[in-house]
């Protein structure tokens, strides 16, 4: 891990992502981003815009609508000497690039006897609440998560997200990175200059002796909202961020858990099967002679995303409903 | 024969009635997005939403060749396809704000309007993503022996989704009654299609041994009675086709696309607003032909524009649905 | 659930899904097949040989090499009139269908406020050991069982697969169904006559009051086999199959868990973020106040399955590793 | 000129040697399949392998055309490909045999031989799935400024695929030096290939504005300037290609694939092998044209079939993989 020692500012998690693509490809010239609608457009949500002012279409390039195919082609490419970038636009579309990631991306290393490598990065979105319906509001990094050879990553700030795609663009291996869309206008202290953050080494948030609010992505900020208003009740909060799902950083988890003796998983994927199931798995397995009441789980409510605001609204977990659910578990009822 | 000089003879033989009804439909596509995108600047509308205006003619034009029983299914871009198909305003400005009474309780909004009752098997937010639900609808009018017709709409776009080639193929190969109707309104979101696509559009379906035709899509006449010849073909056994209906967006590729000038130009837009508006184009067709006058044409907007805003009203004023729906109709 | 009357009989896996395939086709005209060499092949395992000379090619379907194609078919078709099964020869090539399964099958209920309907079965396989290799020995139930709007059926044995194949042919969502590909020529009994077997309801194969061993699929005969190595040292396992992993029969899980206050879970699935998460979670939960050591998991290794046979055996729990892991957990080390 | 005419005047100009050569190859292949039906037979061999028996020509044929720095994708019927790109019997067969020797450690198998050092990025299990990568190497190609090609075999049965139409939409526009290399042997597993394709094979390409060309794929000698003259436009930049192969298999689908009189007649294997080997077809053409002579093809197979046992032995001698092994190169 390399610190930065620039200046502190703060920028949107766009600009930190954009910063850290433009400082990679000037870096190494192996590394393009190929996506719909990622040149003059910058992404709809203009989070790569200028990119392609700096280093042309050559080397950022606008696809036709074939997300399976443009994940296979970063695969051949990976394989061949380049590092590219491949952007889908929603979270919700990685259904279409399952066969290229995990049949082939993530397993040709292996298959090959160690021979073949795959380094590529899949920037993809999670997260719901904005009234984009059931298509286009899926958190699935679960599902990357289950599969052997690739690495998951889920920032949840601006500063972690440059760090960490900095990383993920240097790794030798498949990773998917899943920025929440709802954070991209979200400012943050980014200092300039170089730093990069180590993959499977969780963030401690907010140290606390009460419970422990294991949180990622976009649910990181909804956990320290609910340990501010903790606080003003009496009881302590740490918050915890795993930073990326695959490499885990179990032993920070677990022993947070020895020492509140209580834990929430919140996360914004499905509840049932999800990351919740596994983290609290993991909890309840490592910390299971400290711990005073079962690990509580949070995830988004087990239905398709609604439309209709008054809906959504139910189905994602809130500063308020964790807060309820640490109080339930501190006895505070 | 060509394609337009085959449309001429076919045009004369139309019920002068049903041009005006074609009229009129595109009317209420284009009056229903100018409130939608309403809705979207005064802030009552949760989300973005993909408005059809420009593009009216392929919607009406097609639909007006089918059955109240045939499939259609739509896009993003879908309100065009649910209106012209039979769908109701009021129903549908209650979808797009998210409340009970929409077509689909408020839980599937814009990008999801369907409408079991007109045959609508629903728009979609996948690019592409229902040319196997049109495909399997046709499968099943086939199986079924109903002489049912499915029509699968899609944007130029979708010609980069696999699955399309994936189940043209088998409908060419089972001769299933499916059009597909490829709205070649030039862009995929912001990049042009060109950019992203090698060939050309029909012969994608050509690949296929599969009857294809191209038409103007802004002129209904040409969109109508193509429509009418390929229908009548698949629901005669003859098997599926493939429809290039060329075509433009008037507005953002969402609501929210306001400045646009980095990908298209304003005098484009001008062109295609001002020399190829298909009500423009229709209306002016039926004068100087002597099918109907301003005082016929005038009076359905009048009509069309009542109605319009009754609907947003009753929108408006519909509750939203009650909280306990939230984990309702997850299963059947 | 209607329970059968015939007389007993033993018969193969695939007899039983043949049978009950041409049952519910005789019993429903609107039911057909379609897949890769179904029709006079009777798929590569020879399951369905035979259907297409009572049923003809018109409801027993070749299809070209398209598996989202054919999912998305399979799907327009239910929501109009049909009740289609769709095969997909191997369960590795989910991935493919992704899109259509979750995007589009899981959501037209919800999305459409209860409207349309999407009544079909996917069948499709998982298992290793097959000397297969990395893309054709996955068991990835654990993503769709992650999705709202889906059904997972896992079957065990031959009597299971074919009730609870009549089941979801006969429900009105779709269904996946996981076939362990190791048991199609496994016998078993299946009595004559017509049973369907509800989903949800979970399977007591063996009471016991030591350990718990929920096992799924292809590893419900390893737990029974591991029961019976731990009968001999006089340990008493509980073996549990749930049959389906979506609905879920909680309540026997954490019933059987609190009455022996250990368990294990094993399944073929990757382990991270796969099933053994899930049912440890929701046992760790449930049981919490009654067990006596944190609950174990068994899942496949976390790496592409291997080809060399002595690497492959290594990957997938088997009697003897599951006895070592209950010997543990019951103190007998 | 039609093909053959092109043909025919560029067989004339390729070296004598040249056609010995490919004679070799596609012996070391028949070889190669021979012993690997034998391991399976004898339950040497774990699993089912798939042979390339009868299709020799074109592996051979298309990686004559290829330089060992050049790019192939293959797939589950890979063995031919693999060989033909210059990989050694005795790791092919190791990697057969699941022994750590094999190219993959053992690893992969069959269907997953990767041979980076002759620029083989490895068979496919999923098929069509490795369209992307030989379409991504072909781009990286051209990224990197070398004048690399990438040759990506696939049978006809993967036209069903939609990745295909993705990524070959892509390498047209772009031009990427990609030749997709159809190898039609008739049938996807056990149905005939024509009861799941709809139109005709190149036209699937043309579709794309590509560049296509049909050849007789037991005749190695069309195979080769054929795939001469495309790898060379492909090279020069400008564009992909694609390439149908008539061929057959002579074995079933996989060696287990034994009763196979429902899906294809002993009569049309018969008349595949006596009248279409390509083995036989070359021998005999290098006889009549005075190209080599009886003594030297002896003395290559004594060669080929002493190298192939060796190497047989080599592998069945050869240690497992030690069980540390089964966690290691999951993560690069
Ligand atoms: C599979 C998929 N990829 C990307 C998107 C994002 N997206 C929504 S609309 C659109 C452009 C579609 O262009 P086209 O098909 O031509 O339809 P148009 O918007 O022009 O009507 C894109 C890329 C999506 N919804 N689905
Ligand atoms: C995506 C996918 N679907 C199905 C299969 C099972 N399968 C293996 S080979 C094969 C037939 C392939 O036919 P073709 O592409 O013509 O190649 P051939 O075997 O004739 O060489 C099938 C269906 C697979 N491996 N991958
Ligand atoms: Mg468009
Ligand atoms: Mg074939």
């Amino acid at each position: 891990m390399s610190t930065p020692n620039g200046t502190p500012r703060e920028i949107s998690w766009a600009q930190a992502i954009n910063e850290a693509l433009t400082e990679e490809m000037r870096r190494d010239e192996r590394i393009f981003i190929i996506g719909e609608d990622i040149a003059e457009a910058g992404t709809p949500f203009k989070v790569l815009s200028g990119l392609v002012d700096e280093f042309g279409t050559e080397r950022v390039i606008d696809s036709p609508i074939s997300e399976p195919g443009i994940t296979g082609i970063v695969v051949g490419a990976a394989m061949t000497g380049m590092r590219p970038v491949v952007d889908i636009m929603f979270g919700d579309f990685i259904t279409l690039t399952m066969d290229q990631m995990v049949n082939q991306a993530a397993k040709t290393h292996y298959m090959s006897g160690g021979k073949l490598k795959v380094p590529m990065v899949m920037r993809t979105t999670l997260g719901a609440t904005r009234r984009s319906a059931a298509q286009h509001s899926q958190s699935l990094h679960a599902w990357f998560s289950h599969v052997p050879g690739l690495k998951v990553v889920v920032p949840s700030n601006p500063y972690d997200a440059k760090g960490l795609l900095k990383t993920a663009i240097r790794d030798d291996n498949p990773v998917a990175f899943f920025e929440d869309k709802m954070l991209f206008q979200a400012k943050g202290n980014v200092p300039e200059g170089e730093y990069t953050i180590p993959f499977g080494v969780a963030n401690i948030l907010r140290e606390g002796s009460d419970v422990t609010l294991v949180a990622t992505s976009s649910m990181v900020q909804v956990a320290e909202q609910a340990a501010m208003m903790l606080e003003e009740i009496g009881l302590s909060a740490e918050v915890i961020d795993p930073r990326t799902m695959f490499p885990l950083d179990k032993a920070t988890l677990i022993e947070s858990a020895r020492k509140t003796s209580r834990a929430i998983i919140i996360d914004e994927g499905y509840e049932r099967y999800g990351v919740t199931a596994e983290l609290a798995a993991v909890i309840a397995d490592g910390a299971f002679y400290y711990l005073d009441a079962p690990v509580k789980r949070m995830g988004a409510m087990d239905v398709p995303i609604p439309f209709s605001p008054v809906l959504e609204d139910l189905t994602v977990p809130t500063p308020q409903t964790v807060l309820e659910a640490a109080k339930t578990l501190c006895g505070r009822v | 024969m060509t394609e337009s000089a085959q449309s001429t003879s076919q045009i004369a033989s139309v019920d002068r009635e049903q041009w005006v009804h074609l009229y009129e439909q595109m009317l209420k596509i284009r009056v229903f997005e100018t409130q939608a995108n309403q809705l979207y600047l005064s802030a009552k509308m949760p989300g973005l939403t993909h408005l059809y205006s420009g593009e009216e003619a392929i919607a009406a034009g097609v639909c007006e060749a089918l059955r109240i029983d045939d499939y259609i299914t739509s896009t993003h871009r879908g309100h065009g396809h649910c209106l012209a198909k039979g769908a109701r305003l009021d129903l549908m400005f209650a979808e797009l704000l998210g409340k009970e009474a929409g077509y689909c309780r408020g839980k599937g909004g814009s990008m999801h309007i369907a409408d079991q009752d007109t045959g609508n098997l629903g728009a979609n937010a996948i690019v592409g993503g229902s040319a196997g639900i049109a495909t399997g609808a046709a499968m099943s009018a086939k199986m079924r022996g109903t002489d049912q017709v499915a029509v699968c709409f899609f944007g130029e776009g979708a010609l980069g989704q696999g699955l399309l080639y994936e189940v043209m193929n088998m409908a060419s190969l089972w001769k299933f009654p499916v059009i597909y109707v490829c709205e070649n309104n030039l862009y995929n979101e912001y990049t042009h299609y060109t950019e992203t696509t090698a060939g050309t559009l029909v012969d994608r379906a050509h690949a296929f041994g599969m009857e294809t035709a191209e038409v103007n899509g802004q002129d209904v006449r040409e969109v109508y009675v193509t429509a009418m010849r390929l229908v009548e073909r698949a629901r005669a056994g003859e098997g599926p086709a493939f429809l290039v209906c060329n075509t433009y967006r008037f507005f953002g590729h969402h609501v929210g696309d306001i400045n646009r000038e980095y990908y298209r130009s304003k005098e484009e837009e001008e062109l295609w607003k001002t020399e190829r508006d298909p009500l423009t184009l229709l209306a002016e067709w039926m004068q100087a032909e002597g099918i109907t006058d301003t005082a016929v044409l005038d009076q359905i907007e009048v009509n069309v524009k009542a109605e319009a805003e009754a609907a947003v009203e009753f929108a408006l004023n519909a509750p939203y649905p009650s909280l306990d729906e939230v984990d309702r109709h997850v299963y059947a």
